[in-house]
């Protein structure tokens, strides 16, 4: 075989490697960018736009002409005293209060259940998860033929009860809440016990070992490596459902449509009603964008708690 | 570590018991959706755990015949919606994978993106009703309100976090040492990425996709509001399925709402594996 | 301070048998070492001893206390993992005191302990570092020191040197052998690295798919292997073997070892003749002459610092001989080798056990 | 046939500087090899001589002619990675084929090439197979076929046996130094075994933080290495470093006598390889005494490890003599057998 002669002549593009990578990253990174500017940075540019007016769809004159409505802060000082917002907003810090714990109790109970290799923990896993998977809407719909008062759930608790149950959940304002909590906790469970599942089984097996074998019993290994080592992990999993259960909508709405009455109105639900009822969308602008501003400041904190993570389970 | 049989035993009681509770929703839609009319809202007494006389009556009144015990058959079918789900997710899903996997690449080869991976996180915390004022606007504007391809595009940009985060998390994974080798066979970069890393990640842009798909298909909030009557998805058509004379037609609903949530279940436990890292943008590896 | 008995000590797993009856027994105060490849059941003897696997059949006495049935925790053991699962959430000073704390000992005792033992081990200054990032050598000393306080009846350690950088593996080897002569602790050492096992154990177990060939001392094991598996497998580079016939020779009875020619007289009495067996010699045992002995060709020359080692011999046997490095030998040459019978180990071909006297 | 030449080359990565000012020229069909600790910028220098970094400062020839501004794949020059870089989703044929049909050779001329590399590497059994299914040992063979099919001037290789265990390391790094006397290309092989280097490679360079500390055949630098820290490098156990004593008669407190004739000026430290270092039983005259530490039989000779105050030295006593821990020995080195260093580490000559 003869060694085909190097061609050495230099070849056209200078260190073209490095540029070269400059530009295709550059280039490949330009869709997302885009998106992001055409859905968000613009989007939220208009909003601020519109929250110092009190345009509306109907005054028949379009946006960008809203200075005409000019009113400054008044939105937002109307929002100080809107007692509905204020409800509604601590309605989702209540419901946020009861569901999270919950769903971070159970999952942590049954991914203790789930550490050790057991028959069937394949299928059960699967099983366990399905919930999340539904659709919320649909998920939605499911309560609340379960909550009907001649529904299954009447219909059991006269089992256990005895005598017929014939409690009204969806219409009484204190059991509609626990109704939607109900759904909640159902849905979003399973991502708790499949986060701190992944957790407890990355604490490292022979540190568990070593332990036992100085004679530390399964709760004083509990206490003293398991949670240390999942610390990061835990407040991820809650971070998560705390910032998805901010959001809840769906299945709320279809179940009660925020109602009886306010009973069960979270802060999406109130936007939602404003937005499409009084249509008052200069004022709706004002309350978004203070919701933006506080969650970009919680988002701040997760995300720093997440990149560590990534650092640690590298 | 074998643990002792009284364990064993309670172990077993506590997740069966729980999952018979976390199926009893699901299974009760899926019992509604197969009886007939006259159990529907069966109550007391005679309610019916199982459909006494199973029937796919509710299907096919779903999709335009008019059963007999219904006086009118419904105007709008099921198909419509059914349809827009499909092609808003779909779609979604492709402007999604496309521009969060090029992202990711160029990020993770190149670090190129500046401040974006940030912005992608907090674009998915933000609640969608924040954003969604201007976006009615723009599309109003942009006549892209009740169509199935304006809804496309704000599912992808929504997911496209999810997209970028988990195809990341996969580049990451992959040694750098396979490009370096195909750069010394003459390659140039455009080239390793479409011969070499494309072709390798096929599974990791499977599973992304499947995640992200779910994610679309299970939207509701944003089909409300941008959706009217021609391409309502399935979701807001269920909440529509109502007619004065029956009230709330429970069979009927119950079907839709079956043939909603299968997909999402099975691709879900097909991808299982990879749902922590996605769930928690590629901060956890199962 | 304890013996170790084992006896007719089996494992199954399903139709698998990782270990097949073995027997031994360790002295109190003795370094073990369980040698053998992977998967020869070197790690299932040592998770039996530890009772994080039951035993199929068999016994394990620790003096005369019966461990059947007694669980991990109360077995006394003291464990060294193979990265030394030091719990690097925590500090020095809790890692060592950890065992104390978790069996309710006093906080003044426990106090008095970790400072004795932290003295003894020389990690004084750095007892309220956190533990993540020490050394490697510092991790041997700590994770040995968190078990020692809690004066375990026995020491197991599981390849505690596997994953340690080359260079500084002598190091740690001298250090762990003086450390277990301090405690004066009965010690069993996992390890598939033939060098560790010489240079630290009192003795060798060496073991291959789940049987117990032979126990001997170092020099023992190494001098008179019982099998072609323990002869090839000790020593770097391991023992020559050459497959040959015993024939009759007017010297008295030799081996006729095909190309490589017929050797000098066997040191074995009452042979009979014509019988396959396997002719083995060690390769520092080699010495190059210029008169009678196995002529054969240099394959490779590697000059290693203070050694060379031939590579000699042809396509499907190839023979190695270890020498000072100014041997003025080059590739391609023909050397001839000349062994001291003494230094001649004989095998039955078939089962490869050694052959010592007539058998 | 290609030789490669270094020329005060220097390459930075933001902050540090990997490799610092070096220099060297590696003659046609020789086996070089870069050996040093990890971290000592062994891999940067082959990814320079293969055109996946560029450099700094300094050129890079090969065959006498510049490249730095020539492209990896012009440069002809081919290399097994550390984890061999296989293309997971290609079987080993087409991992083979690759350097060839991205040149877009003919046909006829790919299935020739490839037909020889597999015989002479043994693969031609295992072709259809894809890497995930081979073991260690052929998807090593499958990657060094993949970069000797395109013929290259020179191949390099990222320390491709240190994944293997002890007694398959020993047989492999053989048959490498067989296989590129065979081919007779020229090799650059990077290592941080010190053994695995004395024994495939012609010529060493030692490097230390990114810069070359000597160049030499193994035995040269063995037997008379240029500082401290290379006499470190060589040799299991590692040479001796010990203070002389004043007057430079003698080292250990006086336990070590020394012919003053033979310690050259200036000299701050004496470095005795363990195999020099003669260790007999203390005799009842000898007031010099040393307590010996550890005794570690490794079969053909035995590592006494030997403590006098803080200082711990060895010794490497040929066969199994019978000395005891605790014991008490004395001392001396064979004439000639020791090296002298200056307390900058430079070594001095008698």
């Amino acid at each position: 075989m003869t060694a085909a002669a190097i061609d050495t002549s230099p070849t056209p593009i200078e260190h073209e490697d490095v540029r070269d990578s400059r530009k295709l990253g550059f280039w490949l990174t330009l869709p997302a960018q885009l998106l992001v500017l055409f859905i968000a940075v613009f989007p939220i540019l208009m909003q601020v736009y519109i929250s110092l007016t009190d345009w509306s769809p109907l005054d028949g004159i379009d946006w960008w002409q809203a200075h005409q409505l000019w009113n400054s802060f008044a939105n937002y000082t109307d929002l100080l005293d809107d007692d509905r917002f204020w409800s509604a907003l601590g309605r989702t810090a209540l419901v946020m209060a009861i569901c999270v714990p919950c769903e971070f109790l159970l999952g942590l109970g049954l991914a203790i259940l789930f550490v050790d290799n057991f028959p069937g923990r394949r299928f059960l896993y699967s099983v366990l998860l399905v919930p999340m998977m539904v659709v919320p809407a649909v998920a939605g719909y499911m309560f609340f033929m379960l909550f009907q008062s001649g529904g299954p759930v009447n219909d059991l608790l006269s089992f256990f009860a005895g005598s017929p149950v014939r409690i009204a959940w969806l219409s009484d304002p204190n059991l509609a809440l626990f109704a939607v909590i109900v759904s909640d906790v159902w849905q979003w469970t399973p991502l708790m016990f499949l986060i701190l599942l992944a957790g407890l089984v990355g604490v490292p097996e022979d540190q568990l070992r070593a332990a036992t074998l100085l004679g530390a019993s399964w709760t004083t290994r509990f206490v003293t490596i398991v949670l240390p080592r999942m610390k990061t992990i835990i407040i991820i999993a809650l971070a998560i459902r705390v910032i998805e259960n901010f959001k809840v909508f769906d299945n709320f709405y279809i179940m009660t449509g925020g109602g009886p009455g306010v009973a069960t109105e979270t802060i999406s639900i109130y936007i939602y009603k404003v937005t499409q009822q009084e249509l008052i969308w200069g004022y709706v602008a004002a309350v978004a964008l203070v919701i933006l501003i506080t969650l970009s400041i919680v988002s701040a904190y997760a995300i720093k708690r997440m990149s560590q993570s990534r650092e640690t389970s590298q | 570590m074998n643990r002792s049989l009284p364990f064993e035993i309670f172990r077993y009681a506590a997740i069966l018991s729980l999952v018979a509770l976390s199926l009893i929703p699901t299974l009760w839609m899926a019992s509604m959706a197969f009886k007939p009319i006259a159990e529907w809202s069966a109550t007391g007494a005679d309610l019916t755990w199982w459909p006494n006389s199973p029937t796919l009556d509710n299907f096919r009144f779903l999709f335009g015949q008019s059963s007999s015990e219904l006086i009118v058959a419904l105007d709008r079918t099921a198909g419509q919606p059914i349809l827009s789900s499909l092609l808003s997710a779909v779609f979604g899903t492709l402007i999604a994978m496309i521009s969060g996997t090029s992202a990711a690449y160029g990020l993770s080869r190149f670090g190129s993106g500046g401040n974006l991976p940030l912005a992608l996180i907090q674009l998915r915390i933000f609640p969608p009703m924040a954003v969604m004022i201007p976006v009615m606007i723009m599309w109003a504007y942009l006549g892209l309100i009740d169509t199935w391809y304006g809804l496309a595009l704000v599912y992808g940009i929504v997911t496209m976090p999810f997209a970028f985060w988990l195809m990341k998390t996969f580049f990451d994974d992959m040694p750098r040492e396979i490009e370096d080798a195909a750069l010394v066979e003459g390659c140039s970069r455009l080239r390793v990425f479409w011969k070499i890393t494309l072709p390798m990640m096929r599974p990791a842009l499977a599973s992304s996709a499947l995640f992200v798909f779910i994610l679309n298909w299970s939207d509701y909030l944003i089909a409300l509001l941008l959706t009217t009557r021609d391409w309502v998805t399935i979701p807001v058509y269920m909440a529509s399925l109502s007619s004065s004379m029956t009230g709330q037609l429970y069979g009927a609903k119950a079907a839709l709402g079956l043939i909603a949530a299968v997909p999402p279940v099975i691709l879900g436990i097909a991808i299982q594996k990879h749902l922590v890292r996605g769930l928690t943008f590629g901060a956890l590896k199962q | 301070m304890t013996a170790i008995h084992l006896e007719n000590l089996s494992k199954s797993f399903g139709s698998f048998t990782a270990l097949k009856d073995m027997n031994l027994e360790i002295a109190d105060g003795e370094f073990v070492a369980l040698l053998g490849p992977s998967g020869c059941g070197k790690s299932t003897t040592m998770n039996m001893i530890s009772g994080l696997l039951d035993p199929s059949e068999g016994s394990i006495r620790f003096g005369d206390r019966d461990m059947r049935g007694v669980p991990m925790g109360k077995r006394g053991v003291g464990f060294v993992f193979q990265n030394y699962a030091i719990f690097t959430h925590m500090s020095v000073y809790d890692n060592l005191a950890y065992g104390l704390k978790a069996t309710g000992v006093a906080r003044s005792e426990r106090d008095r302990r970790v400072k004795d033992m932290a003295e003894f081990l020389h990690l004084t200054p750095m007892l309220n570092k956190p533990s993540a990032g020490l050394s490697v050598n510092i991790l041997q000393r700590l994770a040995i020191g968190r078990s020692a306080i809690m004066e375990p009846a026995i020491f197991l350690l599981d390849e505690p040197l596997s994953n340690v950088d080359a260079a500084f593996r002598a190091v740690m080897r001298t250090e762990l052998k003086h450390l277990q002569r301090q405690f004066r602790q009965t010690m069993v050492y996992v390890t598939h690295d033939q060098l560790e096992a010489m240079t630290m154990a009192d003795r060798i177990a060496v073991m291959d798919h789940g049987k117990l060939l032979q126990v001997g001392t170092p020099i023992d094991v190494y001098n008179n292997p019982s099998n072609v598996f323990v002869a090839g497998f000790l020593g770097s580079p391991g023992m020559n073997l050459l497959p040959g016939r015993t024939i009759a020779a007017p010297a008295g009875l030799c081996a006729d070892l095909g190309s490589f020619g017929i050797s000098a007289p066997l040191p074995v009495a009452g042979l009979s003749e014509d019988r396959a067996i396997v002719y083995g010699f060690r390769p520092e045992h080699c010495e190059l002459t210029s008169g009678e002995g196995i002529r054969l060709p240099v394959t490779f020359v590697e000059r290693i610092g203070a050694r060379t080692i031939l590579h000699m011999g042809n396509k499907e046997t190839s023979l190695r001989g270890v020498f000072d490095n100014d041997v003025p030998v080059r590739t391609g040459e023909n050397v001839t080798l000349s062994i001291d019978p003494a230094n001649i180990r004989l095998f039955d071909a078939k089962t490869g056990d050694a052959l010592t006297e007539a058998r | 046939m290609a030789s490669i030449a270094f020329n005060n080359v220097t390459k930075r990565f933001s902050e540090t500087v990997a490799v610092n000012n070096v220099s060297f020229e590696i003659a046609d069909s020789e086996f070089f090899c870069l050996f040093g600790p990890p971290l000592s910028g062994k891999s940067t220098i082959l990814k320079l001589i293969l055109g996946l970094e560029k450099p700094d400062e300094g050129e890079i020839l090969i065959d006498g002619k510049p490249v730095n501004h020539v492209s990896p794949a012009r440069r002809n020059v081919a290399m097994v990675f550390q984890n061999l870089a296989l293309f997971p989703h290609m079987s080993a044929e087409q991992n083979v084929r690759f350097p060839l049909a991205e040149r877009r050779m003919a046909e006829s001329e790919i299935a020739s090439r490839v037909a020889e590399v597999s015989g002479k590497l043994h693969i031609g059994h295992i072709l259809h197979k894809s890497p995930a299914q081979l073991s260690g040992g052929e998807r090593q063979r499958v990657a060094i076929a993949r970069a000797l099919v395109r013929d290259p001037v020179a191949y390099l290789m990222d320390d491709p046996i240190s994944a293997l265990d002890a007694r398959l390391r020993e047989e492999t790094r053989v048959e490498l130094k067989r296989i590129q006397n065979e081919l007779g290309r020229t090799m650059v092989y990077v290592t941080h075994d010190q053994e695995e280097a004395m024994s495939v490679a012609d010529r060493i360079a030692v490097l230390e933080a990114g810069s070359i500390r000597q160049i030499g055949a193994p035995s040269d630098i063995y037997d008379n290495p240029n500082s401290s820290y290379v006499a470190g490098m060589l040799g299991a156990p590692a040479m001796n470093l010990l203070a002389l004593d004043a007057g430079n008669s003698s080292a250990l407190d006086g336990a070590l006598a020394l012919d003053q004739a033979h310690v050259p000026q200036g000299a701050s430290q004496i470095g005795i390889r363990p195999e020099d270092l003669i260790v007999t039983p203390a005799a009842a005259s000898d007031e010099t005494r040393v307590r010996v530490f550890e005794v570690e039989p490794l079969g053909g000779v035995t590592v006494v490890t030997l403590q006098t105050g803080e200082t711990s030295l060895r010794a490497m006593v040929r066969g199994q003599p019978k000395i005891e821990p605790d014991s008490e020995v004395s001392l001396s080195v064979a004439a000639g057998q020791a090296c002298f260093f200056a307390s900058n580490g430079e070594a001095l000559r008698a």
